[in-house]
């Protein structure tokens, strides 16, 4: 099989999971278009690693090599992110990106609400969670 | 003592004088009187005692190096020849007149001690300027003497015309300066050193590049410390400072200081006849126009200022035709006589209250009053108006019959022109001088109306000063046979024709006016005028002081009063009115440089606020203007972080190729 | 005159540098318990006192102990390696072109911290005031001490942080944003200075300005000199303030307190100045000759200019302010040693270091007038002083308007006081420049700056009409003449004027040989 | 068998020279202890797992003075000697200190932030986080292969994200990790893609082997390979924070526990740039004209829109005092990129590199100076606005006069010696290389950095308008004021320690 197919293939997935990172509002769906450019980077290094052992320049396949480290790393990463996630969702009640504007440099004066409403909404998600507890 | 320490001492000892008289001035007033007049007569002393040694042989050299400059030393140098020591002496006798003067004049002026000082100042400065070897030096001396001329006109700073005419001073003399400065410059670059004698043995050998160029270089400072036309107009107005102080300054001395520097370096204006012939023309203008500005002055001290500028024209007259032993012979004879006119001049002012001529003539027997300026007053005005036998006769001929040597071409290598320029310019000046002097000894002697208020007798040091001046005003004319071995030794005597050509023109003039004067008196009665002081019964000082201040709001006008009376009124016709403002020199100054400057002043103040300014503003505002961009991308939203990462790498990846394949 | 020997002379120049930094540090602790003094704030003042005088004294051993008789040969040197990584050395040396300046800096801020033990002022607490000042001194005195091009650097910058804090915690009106314009500008001018020095530095192999003005740019291209001279010329241009970039000194001192006003035009000019005589000239000549036509066209227009300006404030009804008309002097007077530099000859140069000195006692003098000025009326706008005929301050306080015509008749260069040799030889310099410059462009400079000279002392006599004369009403209170403390601060100022008028010899002697050598190529 | 066998497992089993990879495997080490001693410990005795943090620190640290003599490599190929993973030369012993270090200091602010937050965050964790994440730093430098690099930079990425997060009831905590984590996984993501690129047209993953291999890229390769570098380089310039991927820098920085963003500002952008460094000057030096514009175009964008951004700081808005260092922390990194663009066009690339090492020491030491005394202002001030440090010199005058000195540090101006000497290395690696645009540049941005420096630094010594309330300063974080004090003022005594990294060859 030429090299072209799974080059094209892998360049394909990454612009998709590119896309998704972009447009999707969910946080979740954007962690799993993450995980489709890394694979997409796994399929493109095992891709050169046969080509490349083909021509008999690379005989320690450290092309597969690093995709196993990829892929653990994936794995690490979408436990962190997973877990961020979470985080986001239960101090907001909503993992939805386009929300998350405390940390912006806002124009106006907003010194004075961002310290209370901080405090008003940690406190409604605490009494989410007691009674969510309860 | 050798000459050269005394000759060091008679500059040094008016200066220490004037150091202590500083310094001592308010903590010991006892002092200050004797601080004043002592150094000056010590230093005269002493410029007699050299004058003597000098004798007109061989010039006095000395000199110590004052300091290296990278290319050519300037050297503290002292060069004594024969018309550096009369001259001296000259300044040291017409200084000691006036401190001893001033004593008197000024008696109970709080600002008595700054004025003594700065007068002894300006005395050691003059001494400098005569005596120095080094033109650096001189001109060390020269412009000293133009800042005391600066303070001492501005004496009286209260009157607004002492303030802007003290100022108009020292900036017209510094507008001469300015290319005198780079006409030193030249002669240096040429003759490699600062010292007189190798310039003049550099000129002597042809080494002048251009000497044209440097000569009229030159003649512009001396134009403007001798108050010689073009830039003579400060000298009238500065006779808004004390008496005394024009005395010495402004008749005497100061503007004394540039014929003498011409003297002393002729040998580079005789380099080239265009330079005399400018000299001679110039010297020529300002004969006639000031005469006639002479005339139609009311202010007494105003007259005596425009015949100081004529009679400084004499001077520059001879010294274009390359006679200097006749240009210095005037400039002593003038000095003495001219530093009497001022003296009694102050005399008068004081018992009469005024300095306004027409109101002088409407006083009868003012000479009564002041019996000692009446006579010493005439002596000097006969003299003034070259009439034989006193001394201003023998000093105007000499003048005149050097003119008469070089235009009947006898002079080698000086212009004929210039000749007759200088004779004829000199004719119809003798003519005016005996006109303006007769008039104005008319207007303050024959005055009738009112009684002559009466102050009393005059201080004693004023009236014995007048006598001391009056000696030389008569008997001067004696030492035309002595003088030539102090100067090159050409002949002084009068020649016949110029003498009796002269006196004749000089009998002319005083007639004219006396029939004028007899024809316009009987006006005097029916227009009273009068400018007089508020307190006459002050010090002489204070007197002037307020006749100045109220001479303007008078009649309108600082120069010339509305009197119908006036014989120069009659004689000059239609001329009065333009003479009166000495023919509106100061309106085209005005138009040539003050507007200008003025222009640019306030198109610099735009410039530097809106152009230098605005570009540095502006540099200010660029970065806060990228910064408020800067802050507003941050929206808060990661995708459009992670999109603008991206992005970047994209743009980042393509520009990278271009530039790998392209460069 | 007196020889002391090698080890202590380095001591003392060594001491010039450090003393006011270790002065500095010990006054912002507590005053030591023998030194009490009436309070704190007195306490903290004399020590300020103390240490600046000790340093003038350091100096003028220092200038007994120099050799007169070779001033062109670098004395006092101590050379120690700091960091080798950057060729960086704690080269120290003093010679005929550096002495004077570092006595005058020394005086002209013992005279500051004097006039200010008896006049703090208005402001927070003067224990910083001191340490300020006292790091101003050793930032100031280091500059022209110092051999090496990157504590040149080092020292050019060190004087920045305490001038801002003087100007902006001491000032006058809207100081925050003089001082902001002051730092800001300078530290451009500053930085890309280091780009010429690196260049400089990089190309040639060492950093030791010895060196580099023994080899006279002859390991340099032109082109690399013409690069250098432009980057260093734009930085020390800022500095002196040459014409264009001027703008941020009339707004510094029309803000700056009058101790701050007197160190920034005394001393803080001297240094863009000393660095074109001490880096441009010897180290890159070649490049500095195509640039000396236009520096000396852009100082005869600062001339013009800035008297001008001055013309322009001193105007009835212009409401100009009399610092900001000095510093506009400042700047007309600064023309005159940049046109005396950029002749290339020994007189120019020499005119250009004599005016250097003549300007800092001069302007020193004059800012220090106006600071009692305005303590006395409490304001230094022209119109104010000046109603309608003048100030008559001869009239209410005799000394101090005859010590300001003393001043101002000095500062318009009147012959027989310091401001006249420096502009003369310049003058004299432009007259015949360096043979490959062009005679004719440099006849037309040294005609305008001459005309200049005229400007000058029109503006300078209005200021003193206005101020010193006019007609004083009869009730108006008479203004406190000069105090005991004025008077000791401004003695020396005066007594230098005058000594350096009559005598120049005391500091071309100094300057002329080793003027000599630095054109001539550094031939040791 | 055994024979075949024999040879087969001695080729299979390296020879690991255990001193060599002492530091970051000592860290590793004590982060798994801590996490196991956490289980055991009571909540009163908490701190003791700092302590122990702190002290595994310092000891990986000292580790590092064996390593001094010569370049120790291990993790190398059977078959080739000297082409190995692991190298140990002076460039990743400096580099390894300033990380371990910056850790250290970062571990010390952070004892007292645990303390102050009483229970609320979760010490084990946090300690166990931080240890990671440090050893992974302290692997990267010495990492000499693409796979060990990634993984390097993973290991200390990951647990930062969690570190940002770790604040469990704070909603911009939370929302700060999130940014983070996506910008950074997306950077990773494109940075492998680059780095499958440059092994398809090498083959091997070897820096040095990339370095031979890539010269004889034939024809339609090339264009991938320029590609593959480019791309690769994305991953650390954002972990650099130069500008196109700056954005999470201040968002993040605001949303952090401050010794966590303490520890991002220094020991984040070290990984970074070393990241950097290995792969442009080590593995492609054929390819300088690729990455040689590339890097002075990310420097110079880096520095102006660092030092642009926070220009316009408002002092009253809450948490502007960590935004301004944030931005300020941006434009200090497109500083550090000049020297490493500038080794594109030098003959000595060393020397240059040797700029950059310089200057990250001085910013390391200083940045955590500056980030001690917001903590230490923090804690009666929670807020942390600019305008909150009004008048500091009353209350506690040595902690203003410290924190001014930092600040003049970083704006490079006396009295901050060492700052002005590190930026002078900076410029005469420009110059030097030719970059005299970069260099004007440069000289510009220290005038607009100066602004804000000196801006907040006279707010500091301006008469305060409450009382002074005083009350003790904890014993871990006067300790981690009073060490970078002292070592900053050490350096500007004697610039020369740090300096000579920019003299001598570090590789």
């Amino acid at each position: 099989m030429h090299l072209a197919y799974p080059a094209v293939l892998s360049a394909l997935l990454f612009c998709t999971g590119l896309y998704g990172v972009l447009a999707r509002r969910n946080a979740i769906l954007v962690l799993m278009s993450v995980e489709l450019m890394l694979n997409a980077v796994n399929l493109n290094l095992v891709a050169f690693d046969v080509w490349l052992s083909k021509t008999a320049q690379d005989t320690l396949h450290s092309g597969q090599a690093l995709t196993l480290f990829t892929i653990a790393i994936a794995a690490a990463e979408i436990g962190i992110g997973l877990a961020i996630v979470l985080a986001v969702y239960r101090n907001r009640g909503t993992s939805d990106i386009d929300k998350l504007r405390d940390t912006a440099e806002t124009d106006d004066g907003d010194d004075s609400d961002d310290g209370h409403d901080a405090h008003e909404s940690a406190a409604s998600t605490t009494a989410e969670k007691a009674e969510a507890t309860a | 003592m050798t000459t050269t320490t005394l000759a060091v001492l008679v500059p040094l000892l008016p200066f220490l004088g004037a150091a202590a008289g500083l310094f001592l001035g308010r903590t010991a007033p006892g002092f200050v009187r004797p601080l004043a007049v002592l150094p000056s007569v010590l230093s005269l002393a002493l410029a007699v005692l050299v004058a003597v040694r000098q004798g007109g042989d061989q010039a006095v050299d000395a000199a110590t190096e004052l300091t290296p400059t990278g290319s050519v030393p300037i050297e503290l140098a002292l060069h004594i020849d024969g018309f550096a020591a009369l001259v001296a002496v000259l300044v040291g006798v017409v200084a000691s007149c006036v401190q001893i003067y001033s004593t008197g004049y000024l008696r109970d002026d709080p600002r008595y001690p700054s004025y003594a000082a700065l007068v002894s100042l300006f005395t050691s400065a003059m001494l400098l300027v005569v005596y120095s070897g080094d033109l650096m030096v001189l001109l060390v001396g020269w412009e000293i003497m133009g800042i005391c001329s600066y303070f001492l006109v501005g004496h009286y700073w209260e009157t607004p015309e002492a303030r802007a005419a003290s100022l108009k001073a020292f900036l017209v003399t510094k507008l001469g300066d300015v290319p005198f400065l780079i006409g030193l410059f030249a002669l240096a670059a040429d003759a490699g050193s600062f010292r007189i004698r190798t310039v003049l043995g550099t000129v002597a050998s042809g080494g002048l590049d251009h000497p044209t160029l440097i000569a009229l270089l030159l003649l512009a400072g001396v134009a403007g410390k001798s108050a010689q036309f073009p830039l003579h107009t400060w000298l009238p107005d500065a006779m808004a400072g004390p008496t005394p102080v024009s005395a010495l300054i402004h008749a005497a001395t100061m503007v004394a200081a540039g014929v003498y520097f011409i003297a002393r370096l002729l040998p580079v204006f005789a380099a080239s006849s265009a330079a005399l012939l400018v000299l001679a023309v110039m010297a020529a203008v300002t004969m006639a126009g000031s005469a006639l500005a002479a005339l139609a002055q009311d202010d007494i001290k105003r007259v005596l200022a425009y015949s100081t500028i004529g009679q400084l024209g004499y001077m520059t007259g001879a010294l274009a035709v390359g006679d200097r032993g006749a240009a210095v012979f005037h400039l002593l004879s003038h000095g003495a006589f001219k530093a009497l006119l001022f003296l009694a001049a102050g005399v008068i002012i004081h018992a009469a209250g005024t300095n306004s001529l027409a109101t002088m003539s409407r006083m009868k027997d003012l000479r009564a009053r002041v019996p000692d300026a009446y006579w010493t007053m005439t002596v000097a005005l006969l003299a003034l108006a070259a009439i034989p036998p006193f001394s201003g006769f023998f000093s105007k001929e000499a003048v005149l019959g050097a003119a008469e040597h070089a235009a009947t071409g006898h002079a080698e290598d000086i212009p004929g022109a210039a000749g007759w320029i200088v004779l004829v310019a000199g004719l119809v000046t003798a003519l005016l001088t005996a006109a303006y002097a007769m008039r104005l000894w008319l207007l303050a002697f024959r005055g009738h109306g009112a009684e002559a208020p009466d102050h009393g007798r005059q201080p004693l040091a004023m009236n014995a000063v007048l006598w001391v001046l009056a000696v030389p005003s008569l008997a001067f004319g004696l030492t035309t046979g002595l003088l030539p071995d102090w100067f090159d030794g050409h002949d002084l005597t009068p020649t016949l024709a110029t003498s009796v050509l002269g006196t004749g023109v000089a009998l002319v003039g005083g007639i004219v006016t006396y029939g004028a004067w007899r024809h316009t008196t009987a006006l005097a009665a029916r227009v009273p005028l009068g400018a007089v002081a508020a307190h006459p019964e002050g010090d002489a000082g204070l007197v002037e002081a307020e006749a100045i201040a109220s001479h303007a709001p008078a009649y309108g006008d600082v120069a010339s009063a509305p009197d119908p009376a006036d014989p120069g009124r009659l004689l000059l016709g239609p001329l009065h009115r333009h003479a009166a403002v000495g023919f509106h020199l100061d309106a085209v100054y005005a138009a040539l440089f003050v507007r200008p400057v003025q222009a640019g002043a306030t198109l610099v103040r735009f410039l530097d606020r809106e152009v230098v300014d605005a570009y540095v503003r502006g540099a200010g505002a660029l970065p806060r203007l990228l910064g408020a961009a800067v802050r507003r991308a941050q929206t808060g939203n990661v995708q459009t972080y992670v999109s603008a990462l991206l992005a970047g790498t994209v743009v980042l990846a393509v520009a990278a190729l271009l530039v790998a394949t392209g460069a | 005159m007196v020889d002391i020997n090698e080890s202590v002379m380095q001591f003392l120049l060594a001491f010039i540098v450090v003393g006011p930094l270790l002065g500095a540090a010990a006054a912002l602790l507590p005053a030591p318990p023998g030194l009490k003094g009436k309070s704190p704030e007195q306490a903290v003042l004399r020590h300020g006192v103390t240490v600046t005088g000790a340093v003038l004294i350091a100096a003028i051993v220092l200038t007994l102990g120099f050799d007169h008789d070779q001033p062109s040969k670098m004395q006092a040197t101590t050379d120690i390696s700091w960091i080798p990584a950057l060729d960086v050395r704690v080269h120290l040396g003093t010679d005929g072109i550096s002495l004077p300046l570092l006595v005058l800096t020394a005086l002209l801020t013992f005279l500051c911290a004097l006039y200010s033990y008896f006049k703090m002022p208005s402001g927070p607490t003067p224990k910083a005031f001191v340490a300020l000042l006292l790091v101003l001194e050793s930032g100031t005195l280091a500059t022209f001490a110092v051999l090496d091009l990157l504590l040149f650097f080092l020292a050019f910058e060190m004087v920045l942080i305490p001038m801002y804090f003087l100007i902006a915690r001491w000032g006058g009106e809207e100081r925050q944003a003089a001082a902001w314009k002051f730092i800001l500008y300078t530290l451009l001018g500053s930085v890309v200075m280091l780009l010429g020095l690196l260049l400089v530095g990089l190309k040639s192999g060492t950093f030791d300005m010895m060196a580099l003005a023994t080899d006279n740019g002859r390991s340099l291209t032109t082109s690399v000199q013409v690069i250098a001279v432009l980057a260093i010329g734009i930085g020390l241009a800022v500095k002196t303030p040459m014409w264009p970039l001027h703008s941020w000194l009339p707004d510094a001192h029309t803000a700056a307190p009058t101790v701050g006003s007197v160190l920034l035009a005394g001393v803080l000019l001297k240094m863009g100045t000393y660095g074109f005589v001490r880096i441009l000239l010897p180290i890159t000549p070649d490049g500095f000759r195509t640039f000396a036509p236009y520096l000396a066209a852009f100082a005869v227009v600062g001339i013009i200019y800035g008297s001008l300006a001055c013309l322009a404030l001193a105007k009835q009804g212009a409401k100009g302010d009399l610092k900001r008309l000095i510093a506009y002097s400042s700047v007309g007077h600064m023309g005159f040693v940049l046109l005396g530099i950029a002749t290339m000859t020994p007189t120019g140069v020499n005119g250009a270091l004599f005016a250097n000195i003549a300007h800092g006692l001069i302007t020193g003098l004059l800012f220090f007038l106006v600071g009692a000025l305005k303590d006395r009326t409490g304001t230094t706008d022209l119109d104010t002083l000046a109603e309608k005929t003048g100030a008559a301050l001869y009239g209410k306080a005799p000394r101090l308007g005859g010590l300001l015509a003393f001043a101002a008749v000095a500062s318009l260069g009147l012959p027989g006081l310091a401001g006249f040799w420096g502009e003369m030889l310049a003058l004299f310099g432009a007259f015949d420049p360096a043979d490959d410059l062009s005679r004719p462009a440099f006849l037309t400079f040294m005609a305008i700056a001459a005309f200049g000279t005229l400007l000058t002392a029109a503006y300078m006599l209005i200021v003193v009409r206005r101020v010193c004369m006019g007609v004083a009403p009869q009730n108006s209170p008479g203004l406190a003449d000069i105090q005991t403390y004025e008077f000791a601060a401004w003695t020396p100022l005066v007594a230098l004027t005058v000594l350096a008028g009559l005598w120049p010899k005391a500091l071309l002697g100094l300057t002329d040989p080793a003027v000599q050598q630095l054109l001539a190529g550094g031939t040791r | 068998m055994s024979s075949l066998a024999q040879p087969l497992a001695e080729s299979v089993v390296q020879s690991v020279d255990w001193l060599a990879i002492a530091p970051p495997t000592i860290a590793a080490v004590v982060g798994l202890v801590v996490l196991v001693v956490d289980l055991f410990v009571g909540d009163a005795k908490k701190a003791l797992l700092g302590w122990l943090s702190v002290a595994g620190l310092a000891a990986s640290t000292l580790m590092l003075l064996p390593l001094l003599d010569g370049d120790r490599s291990t993790f190398c190929l059977t078959g080739d000697a000297n082409v190995c993973s692991y190298t140990a030369d002076r460039f990743t012993l400096v580099i390894q200190f300033l990380v371990l270090g910056g850790a250290l200091l970062a571990a010390l602010l952070s004892v007292t932030a645990l303390k102050d937050a009483n229970r609320e965050l979760p010490e084990g964790e946090f300690w166990f986080l931080l240890l990671s994440s440090a050893a992974g730093a302290a692997l990267l430098p010495a990492s000499r292969d693409m796979a060990t690099l990634i993984v390097a930079l993973e290991v200390a990425s990951l647990p930062a994200f969690a570190l940002v997060g770790i604040k469990r009831g704070d909603r911009k905590s939370s929302e700060a990790a999130l940014k983070f984590f996506l910008s950074s996984v997306t950077a990773t993501a494109v940075s492998l893609m680059g780095v499958s690129f440059v092994y398809a047209s090498t083959g091997t993953l070897y820096l040095t082997e990339i370095a031979n291999e890539i010269q004889n890229v034939d024809g339609q390769l090339h264009t991938l390979a320029q590609a593959g570098v480019v791309l690769t380089l994305v991953g650390f310039a954002f972990k650099t924070a130069a500008v196109p991927f700056h954005f999470w820098v201040p968002d993040t920085y605001v949303g952090a526990p401050l010794p966590v963003a303490a520890y991002l500002s220094v020991v984040g952008k070290a990984v970074g740039f070393s990241g950097l460094i290995l792969v442009t000057v080590i593995a492609l030096p054929s390819y300088a004209d690729v990455w040689g514009p590339a890097l002075a175009a990310l420097a110079a964008l880096t520095m102006t829109i660092g030092n642009v951004g926070a220009l316009r700081q408002q002092s009253t808005r809450a948490y502007s005092a960590v935004r301004l260092l944030a931005w300020s922390s941006v434009g200090q990194a497109g500083y550090l990129l000049v020297p490493i663009a500038a080794a594109a066009y030098s003959q000595d690339a060393e020397k240059a590199i040797g700029s950059t090492v310089a200057y990250a020491l001085m910013y390391a030491a200083v940045n955590l100076g500056a980030f001690a005394v917001a903590a230490l202002v923090a804690r009666t001030k929670p807020l942390n606005r600019i305008s909150d440090y009004r008048g500091l010199y009353a209350s506690r005058p040595l902690s203003a006069l410290i924190l001014g000195f930092f600040l003049l540090c970083l704006a490079g101006l006396p009295p901050g010696i060492i700052g002005l000497f590190a930026k002078v290395t900076v410029f005469s690696a420009a110059v030097d290389a030719g970059l005299g645009w970069l260099a004007v540049v440069m000289a510009v941005n220290v005038v607009i950095a100066l602004f804000y420096y000196l801006q907040w630094t006279t707010l500091l010594f301006r008469a305060p308008e409450g009382e002074p309330e005083k009350h003790r300063v904890p014993a871990p974080l006067t300790a981690a004021i009073a060490l970078t004090a002292v070592l900053g003022v050490a350096l500007s005594g004697a610039p020369q320690l740090v300096l000579r990294f920019s003299d001598t060859g570090l590789f």
